[in-house]
């Protein structure tokens, strides 16, 4: 093909260059910007279809250039199914929510900045997918964080998003140091970040050392795929437009995790800690993401969870497969696919909801049946795509996962999956019966909804066919991937997979009768029999309130170094320390429950107490610069000495 | 080590100059009466001054005594303007820990060893004026710059402000 | 090369003086005896070692910190002018 | 064969163009109504000699073919020539020159603007010609004491400038700057001392030679501390950095960004140069871990006392003490990887601690110096703002942005040298960093105004601070103009190691 050249780099390339030039094409009009921003996705899209050719059936290609020639950095691209599928995945679906967002976004301010944002991030997802080493992996890691940070944040004006975009950023930043150190590790041991090197030459590393690499590596990606124990950020990063929590939160970026795992699955499959830690991670957080989206009323909370819930599933599966490319990892990358399918076209639908009501708030919502038929429809095969009731694309993905976490034999991770999948089954039906069923609430009743705009409608059309057909296509799927194994089509219909399907009626059950028949009361559920659970699934298992506190705490000692270096330690400690320790022993037995709080105002008020003598023997006075050099001067001595 | 064997019989005189140098160099610093503390701080240079005589460095001896002589003018003319009504409400407690510094700063000096003869790179018999005008005329020159620049500066510390100050209201 | 303790000593006696001192004389003084004590190595290594050279590194090192000392004069005498300072521990404004 | 005259010209073209400062401003002054264009004019033609002579000079250097890459330009060339004052022409040192050359140039455009014609204002100027000269006379300096000497030129004459505009808080900073300027002076006199008494001489290459063949260390020890120590000061290393924060938000922001570009920068290259190319190999006195504590308790610190403060321009000052931790971590690897990393970070660092402090500069002169008043400002001055993101983005290391491309060399050294754990730290560190800039960026773009603004932005002041953001995206992407003028410098590292 006449493309083949050049698309491994265009590929990445185009949409990064051209969304440089974003402002420029909005300096000419605004029709002009959509036909260039919708023109740069399908050249993508046609940039990496025209890779698929090029590996079939597990075949792969690294190109290469030398980027700083000096530091032996290279900049290439690694052409194997596993980059290929994701590339296509980042590319289809971004064609698609861009655009979707042509008529969604339209009447929004600040378009240029979220074409932008948009473009650079499909241009450094492909990069993140395609890159042939590890270090321009995790410059695109990075890349994807910051655009994930300038479109949460995108309507600036609202406090509640900018503080999201923050804490998105620094959440996914912790995650990112962790792999950076796992990188850099791996290079101390390698002297290289090419993956062609690691896969080679990893025997060559110790085993403890490899363990500790892997460990990071899989912490830095269980953030960036928002996993437990750093799962929050996403339910936070819902504050962005619809239209890019579908490409960012939904169907790509949160991937980023899944596949650095599958990427370093070949590596890593060795080690047995490794193994266990994903499996579990997964299982756990595909059971607590799923509680979590059954509590929420948000309505756009109910895809985050989701979200958040089937990468558990994803990673379980990884987790399962005891060796490179196995079934586990196999159902991992097919649930991948039709993941993206399902949640891009919930988030989809969701939009068009938003869109049409103003409101993310699901308990003003109800009967929107007639009003949105088509938006309906599309919800009803997101639920029953999502659940995995056949023969939508996620019954068979979920029936693998289900088929490789049962011949692991663990008997724990199964039954968490399997009520992971109840639950799947229960959030949906009742988002189901609280948007689109019943009666119509007395919001709604104010003003008349129509249907979403054609051009929306079309764009989630498509994700939904994809829900519809792709399962199908396991085989040739498969085939594409390079995957060894016996094909045995009743692996489908065995029962873990129809086991699948009967769970779903466990969780369906109280669903219905809840909310749709409404004969029990969810009130008095709540507040007699599940009072506990509900006030952890309120309040996220405490997550956040956790996190909250140790970054409170952690401004606190920094607040507590400055004024116990500069203002205790420094001055007052070689002067009144006796004093001092007097004072705070007596107010710590006097209030002896004091918290991590009370604590740094006892400091406080000890400070304010003694400022007085303080004042005398600030800090920022002379001798004191000379008597902090002198105590570097001894340090310096005493490890000179020691160390000589 | 020559030297110090020839040296051998004023060995005492200097050991006694070095015990005057930082007897005093203690007095300037320990006196209260401002005035007693600059005597003091004169006769400090004063005995470093003869301290290199005593050890053959005439030149190093008269550039001491020239500095000493400027910096001790210097003080008494400022002494006026610090000295201030307070007292020094010094604890014992400051001592203790000036002390305590002190001492630290000087603990190197008791792990070396003394007895180690070192290598000798230049010639005997270097006349002076040829060692600073000719082979260290760039140093000098770099001081002459750093005398410029103080020149160019010290202006700017001396005059009284009168321009408002951009970024004050 | 007793005489390294002795400058050592000098060394220890100009920094405790800037450590417990208040009076901005009595700093002044200080950072003189600092200096002083500084550059008498090379006096004592040059009549050690018999070379010249070490008394015009001893000058050229002294009329350095001699000539900033000059500066710090200048400027503690606007700060006593300016801010009414007579104490150096009042001189800590700067402080966060 | 380049001379001693072609050596010294950049330093003296600038110190008598220091000199003619004074008349010219003044001229401009009283006869051209105090035209900001001829007064650039005239600061730009001393730039454009010594860029001309810096030019020639590297051509010469790299175009010759002699035996060893560093040159040594003695002032006396007989048997003597040991103890003479010498210079020492080196690949690091020519590429040390022309960052000077660059950042000193955008921050003096940016000082002209800044500063303005103040009633002192060609004092200002002419020190800051004065400072330059004495910086890159520093930088090619053969012998420790001519090091020091010119070395101290530049520390006197930045006290000038932090003192300029004279508030009461500057004068307390500038005091306490000098002071410790002179104990750290009189430390490295006392240092040099000693090392003249083992030696006899304080030229670079016969240090290194007698050094190296030293069989007692007791004393090199005592030397070594006492050098060390007084150049930890003069570059602010935790805990003998008390004066930086002080002098640089006291400081006219003009100054902090000259001071922190060009005059940081240098302190870090004499501490380089000395612990790395003359005083000791590691393999003779085992130095590399002692800094690698202090290089760890510098960023700690430094990152740490930043993430407390509300005062923005003091929490920069923080991260220009942080920065010379992650400088320290390359010094410490002795590694060619190492001081490419670091000359890499000099360049890097000062342009973007340039950038920061003059972006505050503008901010400051809206009035604005908090935390809490930078509410907004992202909305209201754009290109403000969006110059203090990108700086912020590099001290935090995002990709593409150069600081990036400087942390992750300088952590690769730490790895080449086997110090991972000083990795660790870093990467820990630069977390901390991010989270401190990214409030800060939070700050301008999320809350509301506080108080109602007057005034557009300058727009003249946004020209160099635009050049910087250029250079720094530019150097983000494609890194490889510096590194091929890096190259030579830290192949360099191999002979000396070797010999």
């Amino acid at each position: 093909m006449i493309l083949e050249p050049y698309s491994p780099w265009l590929v990445w390339l185009l949409p990064l260059f051209s969304s440089i030039f974003v402002p420029l094409a909005s300096k000419v009009g605004s029709k002009f910007r959509d036909i260039y921003v919708v023109g740069v996705g399908m050249f993508t899209l046609i940039f990496s279809a025209s890779l698929i050719s090029m590996v079939y059936s597990g075949r792969s290609v690294s190109l290469k250039v030398i980027w700083v020639p000096r530091l032996n950095i290279e900049l290439g691209v690694l052409l194997d199914p596993l980059s290929v599928l994701f590339a296509n995945i980042v590319s289809f679906i971004g064609l698609v929510v861009l655009v979707y967002s042509l008529s969604y976004m339209a009447h929004e301010e600040g378009l240029t900045r979220y074409y932008f944002f948009m473009l650079l991030f499909i241009g450094s997802m492909i990069g993140l997918v395609i890159a042939n080493n590890l270090l321009q992996l995790f410059i695109f890691w990075e890349l994807v964080g910051l655009c994930s940070y300038g479109l949460v944040s995108f309507w600036h004006k609202r406090p509640e998003a900018v503080k999201a975009g923050i804490k998105v950023f620094l959440m996914t930043k912790i995650g990112d140091v962790a792999l950076l150190m796992g990188i850099l590790l791996l290079y101390a041991n390698l002297y290289s970040f090419s993956y062609e090197q690691l896969f080679n030459r990893y025997g060559e590393i110790a085993v403890p050392t490899l363990t500790v690499i892997s460990l990071l590596m899989l912490f830095g990606s269980i953030v960036k795929s928002a996993q437990l124990p750093l799962h929050t950020w996403l339910y936070s990063a819902m504050e962005a437009p619809t239209s890019v929590s579908c490409l960012l939160h939904g169907a790509t970026m949160v991937k980023g995790g899944v596949y650095l795992i599958a990427r370093t699955h070949m590596v890593f499959s060795s080690i047995p800690l490794w193994l266990d830690l994903t499996a579990w991670i997964g299982a756990v957080t595909a059971f607590v993401g799923a509680t979590l989206a059954l509590q929420t009323s948000d309505i756009k909370g109910v895809p985050a969870y989701s979200t958040i819930s089937q990468i558990g599933f994803m990673i379980a599966a990884f987790g399962a497969a005891s060796s490179p490319k196995a079934l586990g990892w196999f159902a991992g990358l097919f649930h991948m696919v039709s993941h993206a399918f399902f949640q891009g076209l919930g988030f989809l639908a969701i939009g068009s909801i938003i869109h049409q009501l103003g409101t993310r708030d699901m308990k003003r919502m109800g009967g929107l049946r007639s009003n949105m038929p088509i938006t309906f429809i599309l919800s009803i095969i997101v639920i029953l795509s999502r659940s995995g009731i056949p023969p939508f694309s996620s019954f068979f993905s979920k029936g693998l996962i289900a088929s490789s976490l049962v011949s692991t034999g663990n008997l724990s991770l199964i039954l968490l999956i399997y009520s992971a999948a109840a639950i799947t089954f229960a959030y949906s039906y009742r988002f189901l019966v609280l948007t689109f069923l019943g009666e119509k609430s007395s919001y709604l009743r104010r003003f008349k909804v129509h249907e979403a705009p054609l051009l929306m409608c079309i764009s989630a059309g498509v994700l939904a066919a994809g829900c519809i057909i792709f399962g199908f296509f396991s085989v040739p799927f498969m085939r594409f991937l390079g995957v060894e194994f016996k094909f045995d089509p009743s692996l489908f219909f065995g029962f873990e997979s129809l086991g699948f399907v009967g769970s779903l009626i466990v969780g369906g059950i109280p669903i219905y009768l809840t909310y749709q028949r409404r004969s029990i009361r969810i009130e008095e559920l709540k507040s007699k029999y599940l009072l506990f659970m509900n006030d952890m699934l309120r309040n996220g298992y405490y997550f956040d309130w956790i996190y909250g506190r140790v970054a409170n705490g952690f401004f606190n000692l920094s607040s507590l170094l400055r004024s116990s270096i500069e203002i205790k330690v420094l001055e007052r400690l070689p002067y009144v320390v006796a004093d001092n320790a007097m004072r705070l022993a007596r107010f710590t037995l006097l209030n002896f429950d004091v918290t991590l709080t009370r604590l740094t105002h006892l400091i406080a008020e000890a400070t304010a107490y003694h400022g007085l003598k303080i004042r005398r023997i600030h800090s920022g006075a002379l001798p004191h610069f000379v008597l902090a050099a002198a105590l570097g001067f001894l340090l310096l001595f005493i490890l000179l000495i020691l160390t000589t | 080590m020559v030297i110090l064997e020839v040296n051998v019989d004023v060995l005492s005189y200097l050991d006694a100059l070095a015990l005057i140098l930082l007897v005093t160099a203690f007095l300037a610093i320990h006196f209260k009466n401002a005035f007693y503390s600059i005597i003091s701080f004169g006769a400090m240079f004063v005995s470093l001054s003869a301290f290199y005589f005593g050890l053959n460095a005439q030149f190093a001896a008269v550039f001491q005594l020239v500095v000493a002589v400027g910096t001790i003018a210097v003080f008494f003319l400022v002494s006026e303007v610090f000295t201030s009504e307070k007292d020094e409400d010094e604890t014992v407690k400051d001592r203790i820990l000036g002390v305590i510094i002190a001492l630290t700063l000087s603990i190197p000096s008791f792990i070396i060893d003394l007895k180690e003869n070192h290598l000798l790179l230049s010639p005997r018999g270097l006349s002076f004026p040829y060692a600073m005008w000719r082979l260290r005329v760039l140093d000098v020159i770099a001081q002459g710059v750093v005398a410029l620049t103080l020149a160019l500066g010290i202006m700017i510390i001396l005059k009284r402000r009168s321009v408002k100050v951009m970024g004050e209201k | 090369m007793e005489y390294i303790i002795l400058s050592m000593t000098l060394l220890a006696i100009g920094v405790y003086g800037l450590l417990t001192k208040r009076n901005l004389l009595k700093t002044l003084m200080s950072i003189e005896i600092i200096a002083a004590a500084a550059s008498m190595n090379f006096v004592v290594f040059s009549s050690l070692l018999g070379d010249r050279m070490g008394q015009v590194f001893f000058i050229l090192a002294l009329s350095v910190d001699t000539s900033i000392t000059a500066v710090v004069v200048a400027l503690l005498l606007v700060a006593n002018r300016e801010l009414k300072v007579s104490d150096i521990w009042d001189l800590s404004k700067l402080k966060e | 064969m380049i001379g001693l005259l072609e050596v010294a010209a950049p330093s003296i073209i600038l110190i008598i163009s220091a000199l003619l400062t004074l008349p010219a401003v003044n001229l401009i002054r009283r006869r051209y109504n105090q035209r900001f264009s001829i007064l650039l004019m005239w600061i730009l033609t001393p730039f454009i000699l010594v860029g001309a002579s810096i030019i020639s000079l590297a051509i010469k250097y790299h175009g010759q073919s002699s035996l060893s890459p560093f040159l040594r330009i003695f002032l006396v060339s007989d048997d003597l020539s040991h103890i003479s004052s010498s210079f020492l022409v080196d690949a690091v040192s020519i590429y040390m020159v022309i960052v000077y050359f660059i950042v000193g140039l955008i921050s003096c455009i940016y000082a002209v603007f800044y500063i303005g014609f103040d009633d002192l204002s060609e004092r200002y100027f002419a020190l800051m010609f004065m400072v330059l000269g004495g910086v890159m006379a520093a930088t090619f300096s053969g012998d420790l004491l001519t090091l020091f000497i010119f070395w101290e030129v530049s520390a006197a004459g930045s006290c000038f400038l932090i003192i300029y505009w004279k508030k009461p808080e500057s004068i307390e900073a500038c005091l306490k700057y000098l002071v410790m300027i002179i104990i750290a002076s009189a430390f490295i006199v006392y240092g040099l001392s000693i090392i003249y008494g083992l030696v006899g001489s304080l030229n670079f290459w016969t240090v290194r030679a007698a050094l190296a063949s030293l069989t007692d260390k007791s004393l090199l020890i005592v030397a070594f501390l006492f050098v060390v120590c007084g150049y930890a000061i003069e570059s602010a290393v935790v805990p003998f950095h008390m004066w930086l924060p002080d002098a640089y938000t006291a400081a006219p922001s003009s100054t902090s960004a000259f001071l922190s570009a060009v005059v940081d920068q240098a302190s870090y290259y004499v501490f380089m140069r000395v612990l790395v190319y003359i005083l000791t190999p590691p393999d003779i006195l085992n130095w590399p871990f002692t800094l690698a504590v202090f290089s760890a308790l510098t960023m700690t610190v430094g990152n740490l006392f930043a993430l407390a403060q509300r005062d923005v321009k003091r929490m920069i000052s923080y991260v220009c003490v942080a920065d010379i931790g992650y400088n320290l971590i390359a010094i410490t690897s002795v590694k060619p990887i190492g001081v490419m990393g670091n000359l890499f970070f000099f360049f890097v660092g000062g342009m973007t601690t340039a950038l920061a402090f003059m972006v505050i500069g503008i901010i400051n002169s809206l009035g604005l110096k908090s935390l809490d008043d930078l509410s907004g400002i992202g909305k209201i001055f754009p290109m403000t703002g969006f110059a203090l993101v990108v700086a912020s983005l590099s001290f935090s290391g995002i990709p593409t942005l150069a600081g990036f491309m400087a942390k992750y060399m300088v952590f690769t050294a730490a790895i080449a040298a086997d110090m991972a754990w000083l990795a660790v730290i870093g990467i820990l560190n630069s977390l901390l960093q991010t989270a401190y800039l990214v409030r800060l960026i939070h700050y301008m773009y999320a809350k509301k105004v506080k108080k109602r603004l007057g005034g557009r932005e300058p727009k003249n002041l946004l020209l160099p601070v635009y050049l910087l953001v250029a250079s720094i995206l530019i150097l983000g992407v494609y890194p490889s103009i510096v590194l091929e003028m890096i190259y030579p410098a830290a192949q360099q590292l191999t002979l000396l190691l070797s010999s």
